[in-house]
Formats: structure tokens, C-alpha cells, sequence
């Protein structure tokens, strides 16, 4: 059975709902993270395969940037989770309501 | 064997570049001198920015007469795109930028302005905005897009204080969620029409009589949530009070008006094309959108307790507001958008700043927040001229002429009966008259009650030359808005109109 | 380029995915809230204790310094920036000396990057508060 | 002439500015001076103008363009012609006075040179206002008297009453602003202008419906300005402010701009008689409800409001009845005596140290006999007795009432003429005669500075001649106004009701004499009359005040409290949750998720993007239906 375009974007949705998931259930800062990594990552799977199947780099280069940007995101991310933790000592989304209304 | 290719320069035009360029190169000078001599006083670094600022509108401006006289310049491989909107949109980003630098030289110490790197990073963030809206290549508006949101998460979060770190962990991790939400619509952008040129995409679409509508309509799903996040429309617009609680006020007050116009650019690209080509979905949701994000953060902001998280409920209204302009779509309600932002822009500058002078380093028993609205109790009798000022600027929030905000609001108004949305400029009319209540609110406080003993000390407090000045330059742009329209408008109108909106 | 219509056979695997994937985590819960509930309690405090073989549970004494963290991050920045080179390293000779000079310029950027954490002292050991 | 023009106009403005730059600094005189000054000068250019215009020519001015774009177009003009130039006359005269008098009355404020800044920006947006040649600077001058009214009601913001009256007034005024803006709107999309005379000259191409419409949305207007029933509350209470400001804004000025309103649209008023109609009716009620309020009031101030209500009432059925020139007559007339009658109200409060109840006053003649001649003279312009002026302006609405056959309003207003008179002297009698009941108090009164009343003079003397410039008036108005004279052509007739009419009002006179002027205990609420049901439901303002409370001001609160707490806590939090809930937990009950939590943002998030998507997907599905 040859491989689609078809099996690709559905891989696509599939982790990206996964990673949908992990955003709402996941009360842990760092498994929050991990989850936007899949978001992105599911995008990229289907950027690079769009790319490939019609024959335009664009897709591509749009997944390198996203891989970029992601990285840059990752890093921004877990530095304000460090120092976060340093302060508190805890990466707990529900002990993270000082401000309300 | 392929030929290598041969780039001539000229075909380039790499000058599109140079208004970004100034202001990387800018960040980069303020990171070289740092590592050169550390430690120098912060007013240096300012200035060195409002110079590269300075610039950088020149450059603007040098465009903005290129445009008028040869219409949209296209550059590097037609990725940049000089258009009408793109050199406003820039010019009302850089202006504001530089209007809001200054509020680092408070009298204070704060925590963030001893690092370079805040300055270096606001001028990565400011060429970040520039990228996003002088371009409509999808992966340059992403890249534009992240590279300002992760520079400002990193300002907010240089605050040092324990809710700034809450307030920037809350706007990265939606923040990345909405980049989620962006990429995923611009991937199924890219499925269906096999580009990442939005004029590119209309075409295509448009050959192809929408056949695919389900598609696109998924796609601009994706791209609501991801700029309704970026513009805090209702339901996404959820980070929006605590973030602005959590930052400095000249940081909140940056994020009301430059990041919003960057955004609506943006969104006037993506999706001004569909709303002329009739599809009723993305109208209805438009207007479901406005008139919810007005109203609802109007309701909100009528219960706050805390002055700033009421600017911030309040500049979420003022964001639905204008919103309405891309669901009328029409030149004049472009044109509306520009000149409410543009009048906004001093009237919030004013009021942000405001608070900003009156912050306190510790807060007193028994306050919850830093800006509540005892604070400002009898301030006409500690500072007479102060709470004129804020007075002023409350006044022109809430729309009352002839100050700056009344003006904009009657043209958006005026542009939404003359395209048919009577009961939209009903609501919208309406809603401004709400909000007057509120704003009010905060005058009654300031005019009709006795100071409150322990807060009257903290007036004026942070206060230094050049956040008067800043003060001043803002009571002047809301008092002489009046004067201001009119040539604003016809400035407005040549861009927008001859770049097709 | 083709368009996809919701009769494309694979659709049905998708839709088997989905409710598989639900099933799967309503056992699961169903599950857990069976053995919950069925379970005998114990309130014998020490049973509840980790078992450590001997010696009293302590905290881990050495834990993995954040130093490690963000010398990954450094190195996951700098790492990353890759993905640019590699098309271009591939295309070398097509593109030319235009390319040649965008990828220089890159390599500079980077390069101040670099130097400027090298001279904050990011890459020093000891040195990082 | 334009000269003269911008100098009427921004010398007030200076005025302003220029107490408002001392507006920090300590109490002193020259401010007040300057600013009186500035206004008498403005007088001056005023009176030029007016020559100017009898000689038969107007000056229309466009001072820049406001707006310009595509279809739109709003200059930034100023006209004066028959209309405006008698508007900017007595609101000159007036303010002139006023300022001047104020110089006494406000010398003991700490906030004197910031009442002169707030008193001079108000007629510079008044003088904006009746100048302007089109709608929307007429809304701007219009906004900007409530903002300044606003402004001097509560300008003893440390008074809780001050600043709940303040606020009520600018709340109301705003409700009905928006109905006036709606008018607005509603003319410049149908005629395309908002300029004056080419809107009135197209008016008459617009379907009869529309012209309804912006008649009534206008008129909403009129009536938060003019404080007609039902937005009438806020004037009684606006009596908060100092006395100056209510002889000034509440009295002469900025309440009539709503009748200025109706004279000044009376080309659009004349295509729909029907809502005239309406305008006069509600304008005699008003006149008669106002005057019954008054009877048994015990607060000075707020009696010569009541008084200022009846008398605009008198104004709309004027201009309701298509007689415009006789509304303008009556606002001119009216503004002179009732200022002076203010001012007078003041002189007595600062003799009885701020004390407004007439029944602890009494005998007060033999200490303030200037003031009593004043204000005695006043109240007999006020009841209409030749030959003072309310005799030839409001005797001529009577007439109007008659000879355009609408007898119910003629004999609602005869009655209330006679309730003006009786309430009038009653609060003459029981300040100036009778026993000195404040010695009870301990109170010793005393005639305010010689140079108060030196100010006032130049409104007794137009109170008492104005009458004799109505031919003159009608000549000029002529011009701009429909020129309807009214005469009752039967010669015996109009005796009749003229002398039937001055005899009503005189025994009306005499039996509050009567009644009052030998008045001398402090009533306390015991005897019948006050526990009769008429008096309580008068003293009680018909408990209109009450109703809002309870109907509108309540409600919303609680409205308000249940938006936030039911629905924003309970329902859209709880909504949200649902969803995330139903879709992905099943078992397992919710955690505490509270607001704030990030985790709920987010969901609020990805819930919003699944409702898109679905919105998404079933319009599609719906669009493919449709279109196979």
C-alpha cells in the first residue's frame, strides 16, 4: 500500500489534537510545554509532506522556521519555568493564580 | 548541471529591509557597547534607541513618499511587501515605540532597565512587528510574529516581581498555543492552494470559486483563534487582564496599542479578502466576535477593583471595537481603524503612563493590587494638575468630544451606518456609552472623594522630566486631536486607498 | 493537486482512531475508578511510606543543577540554527556567491550571539547566578 | 464682523484657560476680574453682532474643515444670524452677570479660581453651541455644557450629595445625548449634510417616517438638556451646586439649549405637526406636574427649579405649537428673571449662612432691602403681571394655546400661571415677611457686598423692560423664524382673558400673602395638611425619584452584580468546563478550577477554536446541502 498524502495529514491531525489534549489536561508546566512542542511538530509533519507531494519548497521552509522558532520558544519557555521554579519551588499550573476577576 | 543563479542586487531592493535593519542594528550596537563597557547609565541606552528610532521613521517616511508616488514596492524575492498599510502601520508602531521608551527614565530603580538586554530586546521586538506587517508571505508574518511575542514575553517577565513571572508564563503558554493555532491554519492555507502568499492564496481561491470552502473555513478558524488571541478577543482574550496586571504599566500600556496593530494588520490581509468575496461564515463570526468582545468586556470591566485591570478590560473593548472596521471592510472603515489606533494610542499612552508614575515599590497593608482605585481618591486636592490630566485622558477613553478618542469612535461609527451595520453602530454607540460609566468612575474617585491617608504619599512618586514630558506630549495629542483629524484622515485615506483596502 | 473529500477511505480509520483512542481512555478510568472503589483501605501510616531498603527516605541530595538546563538550552539555539545551513551547504555552488554572502551574514549574527553569551558568562561553569 | 465673531466666541475660552492655569494656586481676586473681564468683552462683541444682524445681514464663518474624506464632509463653522445672535445676547448678559456676582459669592471658597476656569469653559461650549452651523458642532457644544455642568454641580465634590446629584445629572443627560446622536446619524445618512441650511432645505424630500424619526430622536435630546418628564430628576438635585452655576446653567442657559434645539430644527418640526403636538402637550404637563412640586417645597432652591421646569414646559408648548419665535421670546425673558431670582436665592443663603428652608427665615426685609426689592420684582415678572416681562412672553403662550384651538393646554397652563404666582409669593412671604423666625436659630443676616447687587441690577432693569423689545425681537426673528402673529381676533375676547388672566394670577398673589406672610412657627410634619396624601405625594416629587431608584437604578446594580457572578463565574466558567469536561473527562469529577488558573485559559482557548472548527464544519456541510 503506497503511503499518501492523505496518511500524513491525517498523522498531522492526529498528533495535533493529541497535543491539544496535553494543553488541557496537563497541569504540569513542563508537560504543557511538551504538548505545544507537538503542536508544532504535527504542523511541520504536514508542511514537509504537502511540500514533497506538490512539489513546492515553501512547505519546507516553513517547517525549517517553525523548527527554529520552536527551538527559540523551548528556550524562552524553560528559562521563565526556571526561574519560576527557583522562586516557588513548584511548576504546579494551580498554584499559579495570584491574579483573578 | 544547473546553473548557479545570478541574484542582481538592484532586483533585490534590499532597501525594503532597511527600516528593520535600522532597528536590529540598533539592538545589536546596544548588546556590542554593553560587552564593551558595561555598567552605563540607562538613559544612554534610551537615547541610543530613540536615535535608531528616529531613524528608523525616516526611513518610514522616505517610504511612505516612494509609495504615494509609485504605488507598493515589493522586495527580497517579493517576500517584503511595502503597502499603504504596512508603512502606517509601522509608523504608528515605531512612533509609539519611541513615545514609550522614555518611561524607562523613571526615578525610581526598576529591576529591568539596569539590564541592556531590556533595550536590545525592545528593538528586536519593535523589528519583529515591522516584519509582520510589511509582508503577507505567511512564514515572514510567523517569523515577525514570534520574534516580537518572544521578546516581549522576556520583558515582561524582567520585571522581577512574582506576578510578572505569573503574568509572562500565562502569555507564553498561550501564546504558544495560539502559534499552534497559526501554524496549523496557515498548513491548511498551504494544502489547499500550494503557496504562502496571501494575495497568492485569494487568486487561487478565487479561480477555484472556493471549492474547497470547508477547508478555508477551518483554516480561518485556526487563524481567528490564533489572531483573536493576539487582538484578546473574546474567548481568547482571557490572559489579557492578568498580563496586564502583571507587567509594569509602560509595558501594559506598549501592549494595548502596538502588538493590537501589528495584529490587525495582519488580520485586514488574511481576511478583508474573504469578507469581499462574501462568505457569510467569517462575516457572521466577525460580528458575533465584536459585538461579544465589546460588550462582554465592558460588563467585565464595570466590576474591577483594580485600575489597571479595568485599562486592560477596556482596551479589550476598544480592540472589539475596532475589529468592526475589518468586518465592514471598506476604505473607510480602514480608514477609521488607523485613526481610532493612531488617537489611541495617545490617549492610552497618557493613561498608562499615569499609573506608571503613581507605582509604589512595596504595597501598603491591606491593598491587593497596585493600582486600585482608592489610590487615586482626592487626588485633585494632593495633585490638582495630575488629576486633570488623568481626568483628560478618562474622558477621552470614554469617547466625550472634542477630545482625541471621539473622533475615531464617530468615524468608525459613521463608516459602519454608511455601509449598511446600522444595528452594529447601534451597539456600538451603545457600548461606548457604557463604558463612559466606568471611566467615570475612576473621576469620581479622583475628584469627588477624600484623599486616603497612606496612598496620597506614593503620587508622583516615580515620577521624573521625562515621564512629564511624555504626559505632556500625550495631554497635547488628546487636546489637539481636534485639529489633528482632519489632516490625519486625508494622510490615512491616500494610504489605505492606494493600497487597496 | 488533489482535494479531499470526507468519502476518502482512510477517513473511516481515522474515525476508528478517535473512538478507539476514547475507548481506551474510558477504561481506563473506568478502570481506575473500579479498583478505587473495590480496593480494601489501608490507614496503617507506614504502609503508605516508599520502601527504600534499609535507610529512612530522604531527599535526593543531588539533584541535577539547572546549569545543566541551560547549557542545553545554549547548545539547543546553536544547534538548531543547523536546519538553515544544511539546504544551503546541499546548494552550495547553485546559489553562489549570493548565497554565500546571506549565509556569512547569518554565521555572523550567530556569531555575536555567541559572543555575547561567551562574555556574560553563560558558558562558564561556576559563574552563572 | 468675523473679527467680532471670534471674539465672542474665544474670549470666554481665554477666560478659561487662563483661571485654569491658577487653578492650583491659592484663592485670588484678579482671576475672577480677568475672567469677567473676558466675558464682558465678549458681551461687547456680542451686542456689536447684534447690531450688525438688525441692520439685515448675518456673518456665517468657516473656520476650518473638521472632516474630509470620500463622502464625508463636516466643517468647523460658526454662524450668526437672527436666532443665535439673541442666544449669544443672553447668554452674555447672563454670564456676565453671573461671573461678576460670583466674585462675591465664591469669595470664601478655596476653589474660587477653579470655578471661575469651570464657569468660563461652560460658556465658551454654550457660546459653541448656539454659533455653530451644523449638527455636530452643535452635539459638541452640547457635550461640552453637560461635561462643565457636570463639573459645577459637583464642584463641592467633598458633599456626598454633590457628586451623587453631579453624576445623576451627567448619566441622564448622556441617555439622552445617545438619542440625539441616534437623530444625528439619522440626518447625515439620509440627507448627506449635517450642515444647518442644507439640511433644512432638504429636509422636505425625506419620507415622512424618517422625518418622525429624527424629530423624535432630536427631541429625546431636548428633553435630557431641557429636563422634561420623565429625565427630569436631575434638575432639582443638580441645585447641589453653588447658587451661581444653578442662576447660570440651570436657569438661564444651558436648560434652554433644548428649546433652542426645537426653535433652531423648527423646519423639521413644521413637517410633522403630530409630534409638535406631543412636544406641547408634554410641555404643559410638565409645566403644571413642575409647578404642583414647587407648592410645597420647603428647600428654596429647589423651588425656583421647580419653577425653571415649569417655565421651559411653558417654552415647548411654544415651540410644539409651531409658535418658535414666542418659545425664543419666553427662553430670553424667562433667563433674565430667573437668573435674577438665583442670584437673590443666593444673597439670602449667604445672609442665612447656607440655610435653604423659607420657613426658617422670615422677616428678612429689614435687613436685605435690596435684595428683597429684587427678588419681589423677579417673582412678579415670573407670575406675569404687566408690564414686566413674563407678562408679554408668557401671556403670549396662553394666547398661542388659544387662538391654535388646543383649549386643554390653554387651561392647563392658565392654572399653572396661577400655581407660578402662588408659589412664588409664597416663598417671597415667607423670606422677606412675617415673623424673624431665624433668630431662633441664631442666625444674623446681613445685605451681600454693594457691588452683588450693582451686578444684578442689569437683569432687574431687562426683567422688568424686556417686555417692551417684543416688537423689535419679532421684527429681527422674523427673518429665520415662521412669522405667525397670534392675536385673539375677537377685541372683547382678548380682554377678557387678559384681564381674566392678571386678576387669576393677582388673587393668587394675595392669597399666598395671605397665607404666608404672617407665617411664624417651623412647621414639623404634625399638622393635617402635612400628613394629608396631596402634600406627601407632592413633598415625596410625586416619588418619581423613588421609582428610579427602585426600577432602574437597583436592578441594574443587581443586574450587573449577577453578570459578573452568575454568569461570568457560574455559567461561562462552568460552560467552559462542561465542554472540556464532556469531551475529555468521564469519570473523574472536575477539579477546583478557578479563575485565574491558567489551565482554564487555555481551555478557553482550545474551546473556542473547537467551536469555530464545528461552526466551521456545519456551515459547510449546510453550504454543500444548499448548493447540491
Amino acid at each position: 500500500m503506497a503511503i499518501t498524502l492523505t496518511h500524513y495529514l491525517v498523522l498531522a491531525s492526529v498528533l495535533f489534537v493529541i497535543g491539544l489534549i496535553g494543553v488541557m489536561r496537563r497541569k504540569n508546566l513542563l508537560m504543557l510545554f511538551f504538548a505545544t512542542e507537538i503542536l508544532l511538530n504535527a504542523t511541520n509533519i504536514a508542511f514537509a509532506a504537502i511540500s514533497h507531494y506538490i512539489g513546492d519548497l515553501s512547505g519546507q521552509m516553513f517547517a525549517f522556521f517553525i523548527i527554529a522558532i520552536a527551538a527559540s520558544e523551548v528556550a524562552i519557555g524553560l528559562g521563565l519555568l526556571i526561574v519560576w521554579y527557583k522562586r516557588t519551588g513548584k511548576i504546579d499550573l494551580d498554584q499559579m493564580n495570584s491574579m483573578r476577576g | 548541471m544547473l546553473e548557479p543563479i545570478h541574484v542582481a542586487l538592484g532586483s533585490l531592493n534590499i532597501a525594503t529591509l532597511a527600516p528593520m535593519l535600522i532597528a536590529i542594528v540598533g539592538a545589536l550596537s546596544i548588546l556590542i557597547i554593553d560587552l564593551a563597557k558595561g555598567g552605563l547609565h540607562k538613559s544612554l541606552y534610551v537615547m541610543i534607541a530613540l536615535l535608531f528610532l528616529l531613524l528608523d521613521l525616516g526611513a518610514l517616511v522616505d517610504f511612505g513618499g516612494v509609495f504615494l508616488k509609485n504605488g507598493t514596492i515589493l522586495g527580497f524575492f517579493d517576500v517584503m511587501l511595502m503597502d499603504g498599510i504596512a508603512i502606517l502601520s509601522q509608523i504608528i508602531i515605531v512612533v509609539g515605540s519611541m513615545l514609550f521608551i522614555p518611561l524607562a527614565l523613571t526615578s525610581k530603580r526598576f529591576h529591568e532597565y539596569d539590564y541592556p538586554e531590556y533595550f536590545a530586546l525592545f528593538m528586536f521586538m519593535i523589528a519583529g512587528f515591522q516584519f509582520m506587517v510589511a509582508t503577507d508571505n505567511l512564514i515572514m508574518i510567523f517569523i515577525g510574529l514570534e520574534t516580537a511575542s518572544l521578546a516581549l514575553y522576556t520583558l515582561i517577565a524582567l520585571h522581577n516581581r512574582s506576578k510578572s513571572f505569573e503574568a509572562a508564563v500565562k502569555y507564553f503558554t498561550m501564546g504558544a498555543l495560539a502559534a499552534g493555532f497559526y501554524a496549523f491554519g496557515s498548513m491548511i492555507l498551504y494544502a489547499i492552494s500550494g503557496s504562502v502568499e496571501i494575495n497568492q492564496i485569494a487568486t487561487i481561491m478565487a479561480e477555484d470559486h472556493y471549492r474547497n470552502i470547508g477547508y478555508v473555513l477551518l483554516s480561518m478558524a485556526f487563524m481567528i483563534a490564533a489572531f483573536g488571541f493576539k487582538l484578546s478577543m473574546v474567548p481568547f482574550h482571557t490572559w489579557t487582564p492578568d498580563v496586564y496586571e502583571g507587567s509594569s504599566a509602560a509595558l501594559a500600556g506598549y501592549m494595548s496599542i502596538v502588538p493590537k496593530i501589528a495584529a490587525f494588520v495582519v488580520a485586514m490581509r488574511l481576511f478583508e479578502f474573504l469578507v469581499h468575496s462574501g462568505v457569510a461564515w467569517l462575516q457572521v463570526i466577525l460580528y458575533i466576535g465584536v459585538v461579544v468582545t465589546m460588550t462582554a468586556s465592558n460588563i467585565w470591566a464595570l466590576v474591577q477593583s483594580d485600575v489597571k485591570r479595568m485599562l486592560a478590560y477596556s482596551s479589550i473593548s476598544h480592540a472589539g471595537f475596532v475589529m468592526a472596521a475589518i468586518l465592514i471592510g471598506t476604505t473607510q472603515s480602514n480608514t477609521g481603524l488607523f485613526l481610532y489606533w493612531a488617537l489611541f494610542s495617545f490617549t492610552n499612552l497618557g493613561a498608562f503612563t499615569m499609573l506608571w508614575v503613581n507605582r509604589q515599590k512595596n504595597l501598603i497593608a491591606g491593598q491587593s493590587s497596585d493600582h486600585p482605585y482608592e489610590k487615586f481618591s482626592g487626588m485633585v486636592k494632593t495633585m490638582p494638575m495630575a488629576a486633570v490630566m488623568m481626568g483628560l485622558f478618562m474622558l477621552s477613553l470614554a469617547g466625550i468630544p472634542p477630545f482625541g478618542l471621539f473622533w475615531g469612535k464617530m468615524y468608525l461609527i459613521g463608516s459602519a451606518v454608511s455601509s449598511g451595520y446600522t444595528v452594529l453602530a447601534l451597539i456600538m454607540a451603545l457600548n461606548s456609552a457604557i463604558a463612559g460609566y466606568y471611566y467615570l468612575k475612576l473621576i469620581v474617585f479622583m475628584f469627588m472623594k477624600e484623599p486616603i491617608v497612606g496612598y496620597d504619599q506614593y503620587y508622583f512618586m516615580n515620577a521624573s522630566l521625562s515621564l512629564k514630558t511624555i504626559i505632556g506630549i500625550a495631554a497635547v495629542g488628546t487636546i489637539f486631536a481636534v485639529f489633528a483629524v482632519n489632516p490625519l484622515l486625508k494622510v490615512i485615506t491616500l494610504f489605505v486607498y492606494n493600497s487597496g483596502y | 493537486m488533489e482535494h479531499y473529500n470526507v468519502a476518502n477511505p482512510y477517513f473511516g480509520v481515522f474515525v476508528l482512531f478517535v473512538l478507539t483512542f476514547g475507548a481506551f481512555y474510558a477504561t481506563t478510568v473506568i478502570a481506575r475508578l473500579a479498583s478505587r472503589a473495590l480496593a480494601a483501605k489501608d490507614t496503617e501510616k507506614i504502609k503508605l511510606t516508599v520502601y527504600e531498603c534499609g535507610p529512612e527516605v530522604t531527599k535526593q541530595p543531588n539533584r541535577i543543577s539547572t546549569q545543566f538546563y541551560l547549557f542545553a538550552l545554549l547548545f539547543l539555539l546553536f544547534d538548531v540554527e543547523i536546519v538553515f545551513m544544511f539546504p544551503w551547504a546541499i546548494d552550495f555552488k547553485l546559489l553562489g556567491w549570493f548565497g554565500f554572502a546571506e549565509m556569512m551574514m547569518f554565521i555572523l549574527l550567530l556569531a555575536i550571539g555567541f559572543v555575547y553569551a561567551w562574555k556574560k558568562g553563560a558558558l562558564e561553569w561556576h559563574n552563572i547566578k | 464682523m468675523e473679527l467680532y465673531l471670534y471674539i465672542a466666541l474665544f474670549a470666554p475660552l481665554v477666560g478659561s484657560l487662563y483661571s485654569a492655569l491658577f487653578s492650583g494656586s491659592p484663592k485670588s481676586q484678579q482671576v475672577g476680574i480677568v475672567a469677567s473681564g473676558l466675558l464682558f468683552t465678549s458681551f461687547l462683541s456680542s451686542a456689536i453682532l447684534l447690531t450688525y444682524v438688525m441692520s439685515g445681514h448675518t456673518v456665517h464663518v468657516e473656520m476650518m474643515t473638521w472632516m474630509a474624506t470620500g463622502d464625508l464632509y463636516i466643517p468647523f463653522g460658526f454662524v450668526v444670524d437672527q436666532v443665535s445672535v439673541v442666544m449669544m445676547m443672553v447668554v452674555t448678559i447672563v454670564s456676565t452677570v453671573v461671573h461678576v456676582y460670583s466674585i462675591g459669592y465664591m469669595d470664601h471658597d478655596k476653589g474660587f479660581n477653579r470655578f471661575f476656569a469651570w464657569l468660563s469653559a461652560f460658556v465658551f461650549s454654550m457660546m459653541v453651541l448656539v454659533m455653530s452651523d451644523n449638527f455636530a458642532g452643535l452635539f459638541i457644544g452640547w457635550e461640552g455644557v453637560g461635561l462643565c455642568s457636570w463639573g459645577l454641580i459637583g464642584f463641592w465634590y467633598h458633599k456626598e450629595s454633590a457628586t451623587w446629584a453631579a453624576n445623576e445629572a451627567f448619566i441622564m443627560n448622556r441617555i439622552a445625548d445617545l438619542g440625539m446622536l441616534i437623530g444625528i446619524f439619522l440626518i447625515y445618512w439620509n440627507v448627506g449634510s449635517l450642515q444647518y441650511d442644507v439640511v433644512f432645505a432638504e429636509i422636505g424630500n425625506l419620507q415622512p417616517v424618517i422625518i418622525t424619526w429624527i424629530g423624535i430622536f432630536l427631541f429625546i435630546g431636548a428633553m435630557g438638556k431641557s429636563a422634561q418628564f420623565p429625565l427630569h430628576t436631575w434638575l432639582a438635585d443638580a441645585m447641589e451646586g453653588p447658587t451661581p452655576v444653578s442662576a447660570l446653567i440651570h436657569a438661564a442657559t444651558m436648560v434652554t439649549a433644548g428649546v433652542y434645539l426645537v426653535v433652531r430644527s423648527n423646519a423639521i418640526y413644521d413637517l410633522i405637526p403630530n409630534v409638535g403636538i406631543f412636544i406641547a402637550s408634554l410641555g404643559a404637563f410638565v409645566a403644571l406636574f413642575a409647578a404642583s412640586m414647587a407648592l410645597v417645597n420647603r428647600d428654596m432652591k429647589r423651588i425656583i427649579a421647580y419653577s425653571t421646569l415649569s417655565q421651559l414646559g411653558y417654552m415647548f408648548v411654544a415651540a410644539g405649537l409651531g409658535a418658535y419665535w414666542v418659545a425664543l421670546f419666553h427662553l430670553m425673558a424667562h433667563a433674565f428673571f430667573k437668573a435674577l431670582l438665583f442670584l437673590g436665592a443666593g444673597n439670602v443663603m449667604h445672609a442665612m449662612h447656607d440655610e435653604l428652608d423659607p420657613f426658617k427665615m422670615g422677616g428678612l426685609r429689614k435687613v436685605m432691602k435690596g435684595t428683597f426689592v429684587m427678588m419681589t420684582l423677579a417673582s412678579v415678572a415670573l407670575a406675569g403681571i404687566y408690564p414686566f416681562a413674563g407678562f408679554f412672553s408668557k401671556d403670549l403662550i396662553l394666547e398661542v394655546g388659544f387662538v391654535e384651538h388646543h383649549y386643554v393646554i390653554y387651561t392647563v397652563l392658565l392654572l399653572t400661571a396661577g400655581l407660578t404666582a402662588f408659589y412664588s409669593f409664597r416663598l417671597v412671604a415667607l423670606i422677606f415677611h412675617g415673623e424673624e423666625r431665624y433668630k431662633l436659630f441664631g442666625i444674623h443676616p446681613h445685605e451681600a457686598y454693594k457691588f452683588m447687587l450693582v451686578a444684578m441690577s442689569p437683569l432687574l432693569v431687562l426683567a422688568i423692560i424686556a417686555g417692551s423689545f417684543k416688537m423689535t425681537y419679532f421684527q429681527l426673528v422674523m427673518n429665520l423664524l415662521p412669522a405667525t402673529q397670534y392675536h385673539v381676533h375677537d377685541q372683547t375676547t382678548y380682554w377678557i382673558m387678559t384681564i381674566g388672566t392678571q386678576l387669576f394670577v393677582i388673587a393668587a398673589i394675595l392669597f399666598a400673602y395671605k397665607k404666608y406672610a404672617n407665617w411664624s412657627n417651623v412647621p414639623d410634619g404634625s399638622s393635617a395638611m402635612e400628613r394629608s396624601f396631596f402634600y406627601k405625594l407632592l413633598w415625596n416629587q410625586y416619588y418619581i425619584p423613588k421609582m428610579y431608584e427602585e426600577i432602574f437604578a437597583k436592578p441594574y446594580a443587581e443586574l450587573s452584580r449577577i453578570a459578573w457572578k452568575q454568569i461570568d463565574l457560574k455559567i461561562v466558567d462552568a460552560t467552559v468546563d462542561a465542554i472540556a469536561n464532556g469531551i475529555y473527562k468521564t469519570g473523574e469529577n472536575t477539579r477546583d478550577i478557578q479563575n485565574g488558573n491558567l489551565s482554564t485559559m487555555l481551555r478557553w482557548m482550545v474551546v473556542g477554536l473547537v467551536v469555530l472548527s464545528i461552526l466551521a464544519v456545519a456551515f459547510t456541510v449546510g453550504y454543500n446541502a444548499v448548493g447540491a
